[in-house]
């Protein structure tokens, strides 16, 4: 196997009193999807935020492509080629759609020396990138406030692939979506991988996570259970220790296997 | 010897007109080598301003120069200055019994309303009969009492004739322009400060009834230093700003030190600046006149 | 379903660091506003000790003015806390006052009816308010904002038209005695400061008419409405079904609504609240000078609004604590009489006292980060 | 079976020149789980919201407990016994947990005449019902706003279900939640359901629908493909219902069967 | 995947009402805006058509007004949507006035070097301003305030320690002929005005020293200024990559982080935009009126953020059109001087400037909520 594109090793992170991660080790090879499990707030989100430079970890090491890393803003992240899906979506309500599409990526059009938004292009690219994802928008530039909670993932995930990167985050990003966009979005991720993107992927369905990951880290209150790699692990024991080993309810049989 | 005093006036920051108030306190410190102090409600808020007279009060000068812009707010703090052995001089405006009354000194000055009185009796014999108040504070119940003055000098009533022309240069030319534009029949203009004069003057030009219309105004500055010599401005009213302030401290300090103080309030305007004998007003307009 | 023993107390978490009990009571929103009150007093001492400042009556002076920007103060808290603004407040406190004479003087009603009249006028001109912004949805700046002008513009033609004057006089005397006049105006415990003189405690005045009298004689009734309102807003506030409806419509009134706040009703009693506030400013300035001016009030939404935001409440709404309002109005009040004070030239007055109000926030909002950790 | 407590007819809802709903019938029953199931964007949380009162429907009739009903707010729907989960939680990111959960109902304790915020109580209660909901909270006074998604859902759906109704309406209630808590939630709709309360169940995962649910209805581009019974339909046609019909993407067999 | 070929367009949706495309047209934020315009305009074509205010002066005179607000309204809208407030507006519009006038009078620099530093040093007061807000995360508001107090104190402090007086006149007098000081101060088109004076177009005048002048000979820069000011706010927000970060970075600066937006530097750029505005506005006054005064551009800051509200921008941010603005400037320009025009009783003006503002805003609320169906 490569050499790993990405490492963080024994990520700290405190907000104030709170100790959302207590040392965390995790790497990230190109042309893997490396899923990363665990319970509500275990602290997966605290995780990737580190990787994608919001929260500055209070003590660990990351390196990019083997070199020690320190992302100041996720503008740095950006730049280095890590995109990233948030769980709380980085939409902003009142703008349209398109604008929300490329914010912070505008297409350009220049009129003689000067630089114009092209809006034509972003409401061409916005509609069809959608439309693949298997949303057809009403029009580009309705506000995103107003799509429903799957239309808005799908924004955020479409326009995160589009930007491509070398190593794409994603978190939960299927929690609101339906059938059929799931389907493609876990297709997306499977294409992605193989053109040798590495893939964060988070989720709490373990048939979503068994359908596409190479390998699985599974997180329980702000430390690791560690890495298996696909074969070595079975759906049932993954879907154990992502309850954090505690009891399931149970409910007469009918939800037997996985949840 | 160390005296402190302490001028507490009723004018909202900036007021240009008060500057040569400054200045003049100022002036008479260096000369007396006695401590001044200039204090003034922000918002001219004369609620403000009483609370600025407890809190001078409590710093314990050796005298506090106040104005009785409002008999009724003022007058406690004043009285209460007084009886803690404070002593006051009264300035700017006020009356000679209500300077009695709390207590004070005496009072050197010119009360607003007398001075727009006198200014309306001088209008009426130029043949005035009606008139525009241009009134840069309309909130503030000091300066209104001008054009209370002026209306009441003239027989009219002031009804309508004042304008709240707030304080950007811009808007009051407009304002001014528009009312006379509304008004063609109008007599005369008043206004109540370089604020409101130097932009009447421009308006006046733009639409050709400079030198035509009858305009008169309190208090100098250089613009209508300007405008009275070349023929805009009929006079302006001078109540001598610089005494009001100068006057006090010497003859605080006097009191303090020789225990001496003349018998008589003492009046410092209202005098009409006029086109004859400018020169001096000239030179030191907004600074000392 | 709705009943539930409460299970016992979740057993300690291993992912929170321990913190010492002090440390965790100083983790208040009200923080800030102690952390800058420290700093302003320390600097006035230093600075403007042997001034006057601290001697009985000096403290008398900030207080007053510390206990006037409290009083609309705690209006002005609540009613940000509930997302909304009212710039009418400071053109209320000139209209109210106003009122009281017209009705008191010019009319000649009791002054108590004059008082009474007042401030149902008043706060149903607050309600009015709220109404119009809940009915029409716009923001609360842009309809308060009308009816700042608005009230102004009749505090400036009611006495032009009925007294030809824009200032009444003389409430004074037609409220001599009156019961509920004295409610605002006179002074309370002048037994004890009589008493407090007399022992040496309070210095005494030393000459003029006044001499062997103390120097402050009570406790103007203006400083007890100020702590009567801070604690009822305080507890109303954090301790009352309805602070939790203020906190909430503030914070997201879509969110508030759906779990069923009547958010319309919260917020048009915010609003009734502070013209509440406004009117009892007007009424203790009346009774204390003795007269109303067409330019009572001016710019005091903005002092309202400062003291608020100096005692940490968000201006976007749903964050913030009366007891900071309260300390904010305090480090105001001090400050732009400390400067005074302190003898600052006077057209540098205001360069100070921006320069010390940002002092004091900055300062606060980075204590309040060490402290509590935040980011 | 009893008659309906609830009775949608022929619902209709436009946004401007957005269809939303155009024409949706739905009953549902005491003591059944009404699963409601469509592709994003099909109008799943605009129905539900005309149920609880936030919107106005266009045109159509609601009937509760056989009486015609408008709901003018949601006030109105909740003093009538509806509790939602809204998928946008309506949540206050500045206030406590604690604040949250009994925003509207807040506990009172008496003294002499005065009533006020029984915080002590409130605590406690928010502490044990977390708890049972498998979310082990730091403390009642955290903010919301720095809550994990998945505990900020739980304490979302323990609201509504602590504070009990006639009819319990969860959008989405699981999007975001581990397998623990997930089979709590389910357990709890379960076990609610028995007692009588109407459940009215959204969700995009067949298999939680499957587990609980008693009758499922389809939406799909704001009109109905009509509602089912349990054993009348297989989760391969409910899924394939879900997909408004549409050709899922095909993942290399990995994803075979339900998503 | 970075580039990929657009699909066609995707087909017509059964879920979409037809509308027609004047319908769609009137969709924007402006629309608000326009409608007051209109019900404005309506209203005092009804009330004041025979007062002068529609004869080419009495357009000139209300144009020039409101071309001052949009001056300032432009940089406000800009910085409102970008999420920040500056209160410091008004105080800066007096600062850089005095700053002119102290470096071009009193030290007797060549006015366009004068007017070249004053832009210097205000936009880095302007970049002061938001860097502070944007180093210490305390709110814009409490940060410009205290900016507010101290240029304003400045303003006051510097003439009088130099000249001793508030008002320094004479900047005409040595702007006489200067390059850049006729950017500000002088009039273009005057060969139009004449020519349409000859022709009896425009009314000349008939009393006075100017008798059979045109009453208006040009359009003045100021009005340039408006215009060039409208047209580089609208198409920077609307057309540009620096357009979108705006109203990203009002929107929700966390999220507009997230994606990479630099948040920072926008908003400390629209912080410099807004002083350069301010400074645009002094230079054009201080040139028409040849003096600069202590007391200048007091409460502009609220002038500038009416507008803006007027003009249908949110307070929080994120939403907002400079056209909007400009007919908010527009506006409420119209409506104050209207009101001399139709000669309003003068201490009744605020009352009707009130009122009049409130049903411009509510109504045209309601048209626009009418016509794009919201709610
Ligand atoms: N800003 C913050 N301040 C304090 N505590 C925080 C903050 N952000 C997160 N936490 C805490 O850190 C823990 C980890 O949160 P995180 O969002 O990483 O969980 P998660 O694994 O993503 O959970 P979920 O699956 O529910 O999204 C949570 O318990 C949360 O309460
Ligand atoms: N306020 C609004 N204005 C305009 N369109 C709206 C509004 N609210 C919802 N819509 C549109 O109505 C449609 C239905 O939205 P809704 O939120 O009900 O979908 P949903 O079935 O809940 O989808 P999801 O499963 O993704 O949550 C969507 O296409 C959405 O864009
Ligand atoms: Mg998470
Ligand atoms: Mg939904």
């Amino acid at each position: 196997m490569s050499s790993p594109i990405l490492q963080m090793k024994d990520i700290e992170k405190h907000f104030g009193p709170v100790i959302a991660l207590a040392g965390v080790s995790v790497d990230v090879h190109q042309g893997e999807c490396h899923c990363l499990l665990g319970d509500n707030g275990a602290g997966k989100s605290t995780f990737i935020k580190t990787m994608s430079g919001v929260h500055k970890a209070t003590k660990g090491e990351i390196l990019f492509e083997g070199k020690p890393m320190n992302f100041q803003r996720p503008r740095d992240a950006i730049s280095a080629g890590i995109a990233t899906v948030y769980q709380d979506l980085a939409m902003i309500p009142l703008m349209s759609v398109s604008r929300n599409f490329f914010m912070g990526n505008e297409p350009i059009r220049n009129i003689g020396p000067l630089k114009f938004f092209d809006h034509k292009r972003a409401n061409e690219i916005t509609m069809s990138e959608m439309s693949k994802m298997g949303i057809n928008l009403r029009g580009p530039d309705q506000a995103v406030g107003t799509l429903s909670g799957g239309e808005r993932q799908t924004v955020a995930i479409a326009r995160a692939v589009y930007f491509g990167a070398k190593v794409l985050i994603l978190d939960e990003p299927t929690s609101a979506l339906g059938v059929r966009q799931t389907s493609n979005v876990l297709a997306t991720i499977n294409m992605v991988r193989k053109l040798g993107v590495a893939v964060v992927f988070i989720t709490h369905n373990v048939r979503h996570a068994m359908a596409v990951g190479d390998r699985f880290t599974v997180l329980n209150r702000g430390k690791t259970f560690g890495t298996a790699s696909r074969g070595d692990v079975s759906p049932e024991e993954l879907q154990d220790m992502m309850a954090g080993g505690q009891e399931l309810a149970t409910l007469e049989g009918s939800l037997g296997g996985t949840v | 010897e160390g005296e402190k005093y302490i001028l507490v006036s009723h004018a909202p920051d900036s007021d240009s007109w008060w500057n040569t108030i400054k200045n003049g306190i100022a002036l008479a410190g260096e000369q007396m080598d006695v401590t001044v102090e200039y204090r003034n409600p922000p918002t001219g808020d004369l609620a403000d301003m009483a609370r600025i007279i407890e809190q001078a009060a409590a710093s314990n000068p050796n005298g506090i120069i106040t104005t009785l812009a409002d008999y009724d707010v003022l007058s406690g703090p004043i009285r209460s200055a007084v009886d803690q052995g404070i002593n006051v001089i009264i300035m700017n405006s006020g009356t000679a019994e209500q300077t009695r009354e709390v207590g004070a000194l005496m009072f050197v000055g010119q009360p607003e309303y007398d001075a727009g009185y006198a200014a309306g009796l001088r209008a009426k014999s130029d043949g005035v009969k009606s008139f525009v108040c241009v009134n840069h504070v309309i909130s503030n119940t000091v300066v209104a009492e001008r054009c209370r003055g002026f209306a009441d000098g003239l027989g009219v009533p002031l009804g309508s004739s004042m304008i709240d022309s707030g304080q950007d240069p811009a808007e009051i030319k407009n304002r001014v322009l528009a009312y006379l534009a509304a008004n063609p029949d109008t007599d005369a203009v008043l206004t109540l400060g370089p604020t409101s004069a130097d932009p009447t003057i421009l308006a006046l030009q733009e639409n050709g009834m400079a030198g035509d219309i009858y305009f008169g105004t309190f208090d100098l500055g250089d613009e209508i230093v300007k405008g009275i010599k070349s023929g805009i401005i009929k006079w302006g009213i001078d109540q001598q700003p610089f005494l009001q302030a100068y006057l006090p401290v010497v003859i605080l300090t006097n009191y303090d030190r020789y225990g001496v103080l003349p018998g008589n309030n003492i009046n410092s305007g209202p005098g009409f600046v006029t086109a004859d004998g400018l020169e001096l007003v000239e030179k030191f307009a907004g600074e000392y006149r | 379903m709705v009943t539930s023993n409460p299970s016992p107390a979740p057993v300690a978490d291993e992912r929170i660091k321990e913190r010492s009990s002090l440390r965790k009571a100083l983790v208040r929103p009200e923080l800030g506003g102690m952390c800058g009150t420290v700093l302003v007093f320390t600097f006035f001492l230093l600075t403007a000790f042997d001034s006057g400042m601290f001697t009985s009556q000096g403290v008398l002076n900030w207080t007053l003015v510390s206990a006037q920007f409290a009083i609309i103060a705690v209006g002005a808290c609540l009613l940000m806390i509930s997302g909304e603004f009212d710039l009418s407040m400071g053109s209320m406190i000139g209209f109210a006052g106003m009122m009281i004479a017209i009705f008191g003087v010019t009319l000649g009603w009791p002054i108590w009816f004059a008082i009474i009249v007042t401030f149902i006028l008043c706060i149903g001109i607050g309600a009015l308010n709220g109404y119009i912004v809940i009915k029409t949805g716009l923001p609360s700046f842009i309809v308060t904002l009308a009816l700042l002008f608005i009230l102004r513009g009749f505090t400036i033609f009611l006495p032009q038209t009925l007294e030809r004057k824009t200032i009444i006089g003389g409430i004074r005397d037609v409220a001599e005695g009156d019961w509920l006049a004295s409610l605002f105006g006179g002074k309370v415990l002048t037994g004890v400061f009589q008493w407090l003189g007399d022992a040496g405690v309070i210095s005494t005045f030393e000459r003029g008419v006044k001499a062997g009298q103390p120097v402050v004689d009570g406790v103007p009734m203006l400083v007890v409405w100020a702590i009567g309102l801070i604690i009822f807003g305080h507890i109303l506030l954090t301790k009352t079904r309805f602070g939790n409806w203020i906190f909430a419509a503030g914070g997201d009134a879509q969110a508030a609504r759906y779990v069923g706040v009547p958010v319309s009703r919260v917020k048009i009693l915010m609003f009734m609240f502070t013209a509440f506030c406004a009117t009892v400013f007007a009424t203790c300035q009346v009774m204390e000078f003795g007269s109303a001016g067409a330019d009572r009030g001016v710019l005091k939404e903005f002092e309202a609004i400062i003291s608020v935001v100096i005692g940490g409440a968000l201006l976007t709404g749903g964050y913030g604590s009366v007891l900071g309002a309260a300390l904010g109005a305090l480090i105001f009040g001090v400050v732009q009489q400390g400067l005074f004070f302190a003898g600052v030239e006077s057209s540098l007055f205001r360069v100070f006292l921006g320069i010390i109000l940002l002092l004091a926030v900055v300062l606060n909002t980075y204590i309040r980060r060490m402290i509590t950790g935040e980011r």
